[in-house]
């Protein structure tokens, strides 16, 4: 007969477990500090150079070049946590938050945007890359001065030009 | 049918909130959250939200999933089964923003691009709330349900930085 | 005149708090679930918002409507027949047979139900409650009955005699049992199971509707946890005077819910055949006991 | 133990004895077949065999090497050598070997005789290849598996030259129904509380006892093996694979990496084998921990889907204590993992191992004694050892059967080889014995991970530099908690040529067809969570023929038509 009535066990499982709710949200969250939450770009550190919007798997990091600015778009709506982003960043400008009280009642308002100058081409006028990343990229490559602030296309007809001056020298 | 008056509605609806779960073609990473918010540590009944199994008989869905194209008339059909107040709580990456598959073939992306599509259907949503995540924690689900009945307001806002 | 008082007291009573009690045994479950579970005024609550709602009917599921109205309206007519633990018969001259009457017409209205409806779980469910119903209304009735034969009243507005008689003791059981059954809670809730037929009968209605469906499953609860209570304080009503004895009438209605409340946390749901053979199995050996011992006339 | 000569009881699987052993057979057994045999990456040897003897030779490894089904995945290759390819992948369990058979398919005459009567488990994936790659199948009745309904005919979406983001206009298709039905059939799904993923099952009723079943999933087509084809990189897969399934997403982007690891020869460090298949074993202690509580919740006894999700929260907890996210954990990258489970965190894990442990153990009994939940889950849903073994089941579904079969055992991987466990065998194959098996698998998930943290050496956890080189061929494969997850890979340039992705429940499902007839209507729910079925890993179609062996081209049915009543 006990071995029919075990069922009533419950009562003591439940006694002996007590109430565990956490009254979230007026108690903490059931939170670790390993969590993967929002990400934030540093506007300072960010060059726009564009790695994370190409490691980004749903694309939720994009990049649109518009008139003379380039802007870096990160929609948290789309964003998986996966941290990629934070990885693959030259200049550590992204870190991760945990942040996860992110509801909204529209879309536009989970939008984060970097606006980047884009620098106007010597020659042409045509404005091609944000400020901050030819100063980096001048950095790294010794003697690039004279023609970092050239756009690719005048910089190609450079070159080609240089090279007929020399071969027809 | 009858018009009901939404203010007295929504109002009376504070305290109960009766939710309908709708995968449209979710990994059910999001939906077992869903379903992790009724149990012990989260314990969304003392909000009186309850989970029930019909349309008919739910204020709120919790939408889940980018909407495959196979769901989507029934995910329609669904929706016009239930009485107004007509709320959505949609419920992950995928239904905010049709999440990592949200340009593919047989996906419509999201429950943003639904909205158009409802629309020209004649479904009205009284309101609607996008909870991100990937999952969507319980704890990011019940902030959302806190939002939706004007409890709490949202603290996402959009932000613009000019990089000098 | 204080009888009568009583009695209205009682099924004002009963309107206002069965909500409540539904509130409390969810909270109970909830302990057991180690959660806290909702607020005390929960149902209320939620009554509240289902009137507030639009009513969205299919044209099948009027008729559906009716049957809840009057399953309402029923279900007070009968807390009005039972003796609120004092001997008083609202319905003098026919009050047990009235009783029984109205008990049957409730189980009745639920196997209409099941006609009415035409979506697919409703009908499903429908003939699972039909199913369940009928074997548990046999025994019903006949605990209702066999109470007043081995307590040997033939009207409510006696007073019962205080000895209780062995052959109380099956009747008692057999009473109890159904009554719970009758209730509707797991494992005997198969017509409504949620996971199976998203949820049966109810699963056309909405709204108020809806509103009035739940609030009539909750006076029919109540009126399985007065029954239960009748057949408890029956043999003591002699030996109290009348306020008292409703007191403990009161109290032991509220008792009998929470403890159905209780059973119904530690049980899984019973499929319709299982139940239906079980049911037939205990209750036959019952009233057969129970029969035989009144037939003998102790 | 299967009857086949020359048994390998003192070969180590997947070794390279077991492989040159494996191949000899091959050569002998196929002798008479103009094939050509070689190795292909890692433990598969790949049998080139003309289209006309694709049955035989596949007759020959599935019935007389006692060989399973693994998949079979149709790829058009007119880019590279003007043909599309069909390849049959089927495993030796007892070598641990996977046999590849590769038949070319001309392109103006795209077709490719069937095997589904000679391997039943080959049936679905079959039709898969002739939706999305457009290679027709003679010698079988053929049907829609996975595309939606409203997808025009002729438009293959896994054809190279159509792009990943097209989207054609719905076509409108009648419902015709075939099967003259006068009994109700009752729709179960696409949204019903039992079922928490969009799939649709009807039955047939008589009464209350299911005479037949109708199926038809695949509204979680998400188009996944496209994208990674054309749009996603190496480095971008393991996040999209680990989203095939919100339950056991670790186990797709474990066995993704793992093909494209062995396709280009690359060496992990042993740490991060080991690291994965602790993630691996959380993986598989919170799925369990989940069907229990479902199916509880199912039978009606809510108390048990409390207090085992009471105990699963603590293990979430874990798992984002170790990985950084609650379910999608994103620590699995080509070349090893992103985090490191260091010395600290140890003690943390041992104790919610105990906590779990104890906790469960005296909650399972409970749960097992309440009365309807042993009742309705003795006797129901029953599937016989040959049936399970003609369709290939797999997981728990197979070893409640009495078949044998742990892709942890059968072909090793990742740091399985260094602990001992117990693989729990039923033979009942009803929903008990299912139950009873993920129970004891639990807790062998626990002494597994303990064995993984006492053992786990120092060492770097990930490889940065590595090549992948194009064209090669691999199969990797993982136990899943509801099976075995295998994965077929052919890379290419920057992103995989071609990448199939064949989810347990796949195999699966047909088993419900053998589980549900004559059964009650009440324990339908029950049955099919029993097979714990992932729907967004799986998401095909099956047809199912009329009770009396009649076989009817069925076409969808009409359910308002049949059941008389509205379906809301």
């Amino acid at each position: 007969m006990v071995k029919k009535l075990r069922f009533v066990k419950l009562i003591s499982v439940a006694r002996k477990a007590r109430t565990v709710t956490r009254k979230y949200p007026f108690e903490g969250p059931l939170i670790t500090e390993e969590f993967r939450g929002e990400v934030r770009l540093d506007p300072k550190k960010c060059i726009g150079c564009g790695a994370c919007i190409i490691i980004c798997p749903p694309n939720a990091l994009t990049l649109h070049d518009e008139g003379d600015v380039r802007v870096i778009r990160y929609f948290v709506g789309r964003c998986i946590f996966c941290g990629m982003c934070a990885e693959v960043c030259p200049t550590n400008a992204i870190t991760i938050t945990k942040e996860f009280e992110l509801a909204t009642l529209a879309t536009e308002q989970l939008l984060r945007d970097l606006v980047h100058e884009r620098v106007k081409c010597r020659i042409c006028g045509k404005p091609f890359l944000p400020a901050k990343l030819l100063k980096a990229a001048n950095d790294d490559i010794p003697g690039s001065d004279n023609y970092i602030d050239v756009c690719p296309e005048c910089r190609a007809k450079l070159g080609l030009k240089g090279i007929l001056e020399h071969r027809m020298g | 049918m009858s018009t009901v008056n939404l203010s007295s509605a929504l109002k009376a609806l504070k305290r109960s909130v009766w939710v309908f779960h709708l995968n449209s073609g979710s990994c059910n990473g999001c939906d077992i959250e869903v379903l992790d918010a009724l149990t012990p540590y989260f314990d969304v009944e003392r909000f009186g939200i309850k989970l029930v199994a019909s349309p008919r008989h739910a204020d709120v869905v919790l939408f889940t999933g980018p909407i495959t194209r196979e769901t989507l008339p029934k995910v329609i059909r669904a929706l016009r089964a239930m009485p107004r107040p007509r709320m959505v709580l949609a419920i992950g990456s995928c239904a905010v923003g049709g999440g990592i598959w949200h340009d593919s073939y047989s996906v419509i992306g999201g429950y943003p691009k639904l909205e158009e599509i409802l629309k020209k259907e004649g479904v009205v949503i009284d309101k609607v709330v996008f909870v991100p995540g990937c999952p969507a924690r319980p704890e990011a689900i019940i902030y959302g349900v806190l939002v939706l009945l004007g409890v709490v307001e949202p603290k996402s806002k959009r932000e613009v930085y000019k990089v000098e | 005149m204080l009888y009568i008082s009583l009695q209205v007291i009682y099924v004002v009573l009963a309107v206002l708090i069965a909500p409540v009690l539904d509130s409390l045994e969810r909270k109970i479950k909830a302990k057991i679930h180690s959660r806290i579970g909702p607020p005390i005024l929960q149902t209320w609550y939620d009554l509240r918002k289902l009137f507030n709602k639009e009513l969205v009917l299919s044209r099948a599921a009027l008729p559906l409507v009716l049957i809840v109205l009057t399953m309402l309206g029923l279900c007070v007519l009968t807390l009005l027949a039972i003796p609120a633990g004092i001997p008083f018969a609202f319905f003098s001259g026919l009050d047990i047979p009235f009783l029984v009457v109205l008990i049957a017409s409730i189980q009745g209205l639920i196997i209409a139900a099941s006609v009415v409806s035409d979506n697919v779980y409703a009908v499903i469910g429908g003939f699972r409650e039909f199913a369940i119903g009928i074997v548990n209304e046999v025994a019903l009735i006949t605990a209702v009955i066999l109470i007043f034969v081995s307590t040997g009243l033939t009207s409510f507005a006696m007073l019962p005699e205080a000895a209780i008689r062995p052959s109380y003791i099956p009747v008692l059981v057999l009473l109890l049992t159904s009554a719970y059954v009758a209730s509707g809670r797991i494992p005997f809730d198969i017509g409504e199971a949620e996971p199976e037929l998203a949820s049966g009968i109810l699963i056309e209605l909405s709204g108020p509707a809806l509103g009035t469906a739940l609030y009539s499953i909750l006076m029919k609860r109540f009126v399985c946890a007065s029954l239960s209570a009748l057949a408890l304080v029956l043999p003591l009503v002699r030996l109290l005077n009348p306020l008292a004895s409703f007191a403990v009438f009161t109290a032991l209605t509220t008792v009998m819910w929470i403890i159905h409340g209780i059973i119904a946390v530690l049980l899984g749901r019973s499929r319709v055949d299982i139940a239906a053979k079980a049911l037939v199995l205990t209750y036959s050996i019952l009233i057969i006991s129970s029969t035989a011992l009144v037939g003998v006339g102790l | 133990m299967s009857e086949e000569e020359g048994n390998s009881g003192q070969v180590v699987k997947g070794s390279e004895e077991a492989i040159f052993l494996v191949e000899n057979l091959l050569r002998k057994k196929l002798s008479e077949l103009p094939v050509k045999i070689y190795r292909a990456a890692g433990d598969s040897i790949v049998v080139e065999v003309p289209r006309r003897y694709l049955r035989d030779a596949a007759n020959a490894v599935h019935n007389d090497l006692d060989a399973y089904v693994r998949t079979c995945a149709g790829c058009d290759e007119r880019e590279i050598r003007g043909i599309y390819a069909v390849y049959h992948i089927l495993g030796l369990d007892n070598y641990g070997v996977n046999v590849i058979i590769k038949v070319a398919v001309p392109e103006n005459d795209a077709k490719v005789p069937t095997i589904a009567d000679i391997a039943p488990g080959a049936d679905w994936c079959e039709l898969e290849f002739r939706d999305l790659v457009g290679i027709d199948l003679t010698g079988r009745p053929t049907h829609r598996l996975v595309l939606p309904d409203d997808w025009p005919d002729g438009l293959h979406p896994l054809r190279r030259d159509v792009p990943y983001g097209v989207r054609p206009p719905p076509v409108k298709r009648e419902e015709v129904s075939l099967i003259e039905i006068e009994r109700p059939g009752i729709p179960v799904g696409p949204y019903h509380p039992a079922l928490h993923e969009p799939e649709y099952f009807e039955l047939y009723v008589e009464g209350e006892t299911v005479i037949d079943v109708r199926y038809r999933g695949f509204h979680v087509h998400r188009g996944i093996e496209k994208l990674a084809e054309s749009k996603l990189t190496y480095k971008q897969i393991p996040f999209i694979a680990e989203r095939i399934c919100g339950i056991c997403g670790f186990c797709h982007s474990t066995c993704y990496v793992m093909a494209v690891e062995k396709a280009a020869g690359i060496e992990v460090p042993e740490r991060a084998d080991y690291i994965r298949a602790i993630v691996l074993e959380i993986e598989r202690i919170h799925s369990h921990l989940l069907w229990l509580g479902v199916a509880c919740h199912i039978l009606g006894y809510d108390a048990g889907f409390m207090h085992t999700w009471r105990i699963r929260e603590k293990i979430m907890a874990l798992a984002e204590y170790l990985t950084g996210s609650r379910k999608t954990y994103g620590i699995n990258i080509i070349g090893g993992v992103r985090k490191d489970i260091n010395k600290e965190k140890v003690p943390k894990v041992l104790e919610v191992l105990d906590f779990v442990e104890k906790e469960t153990k005296n909650l399972a009994d409970v749960l097992l004694s309440v009365p309807e939940v042993k009742r309705r889950l003795t006797g129901t849903g029953k599937l016989y050892r040959e049936e399970a073994r003609k369709l290939s089941v797999v997981g728990p579904v197979a070893r409640a059967s009495g078949l044998y079969r742990d892709v942890r055992k059968d072909y090793p991987y990742l740091a399985y080889k260094h602990v001992s466990f117990k693989v729990p065998l039923y033979t009942e194959g009803d929903n008990l014995a299912r139950t009873l098996v993920r129970v004891e698998e639990l807790f062998e998930s626990i002494s597994i991970i303990r064995q993984l943290l006492d053992t786990m050496p120092g060492g770097d956890i990930r490889v940065e530099e590595y090549e992948i080189e194009s064209g090669r061929v691999s199969v990797a494969s993982v136990e899943a908690p509801r099976g075995e997850d295998v994965h077929f890979l052919i890379t290419g340039e920057g992103r995989p040529y071609r990448w199939r992705v064949r989810a347990p429940t796949y195999q699966n499902i047909p088993a419900l067809r053998a589980m549900l007839r004559d059964q009650q209507l009440a324990d339908a729910p029950i049955t099919i969570a029993s097979i714990d079925p992932c729907f967004s890993c799986t998401d095909r179609l099956v047809i199912v023929e009329v009770s009396g062996g009649k076989v009817r081209r069925v076409r969808r049915i009409n359910v308002v038509k049949v059941a008389g009543g509205k379906v809301w």
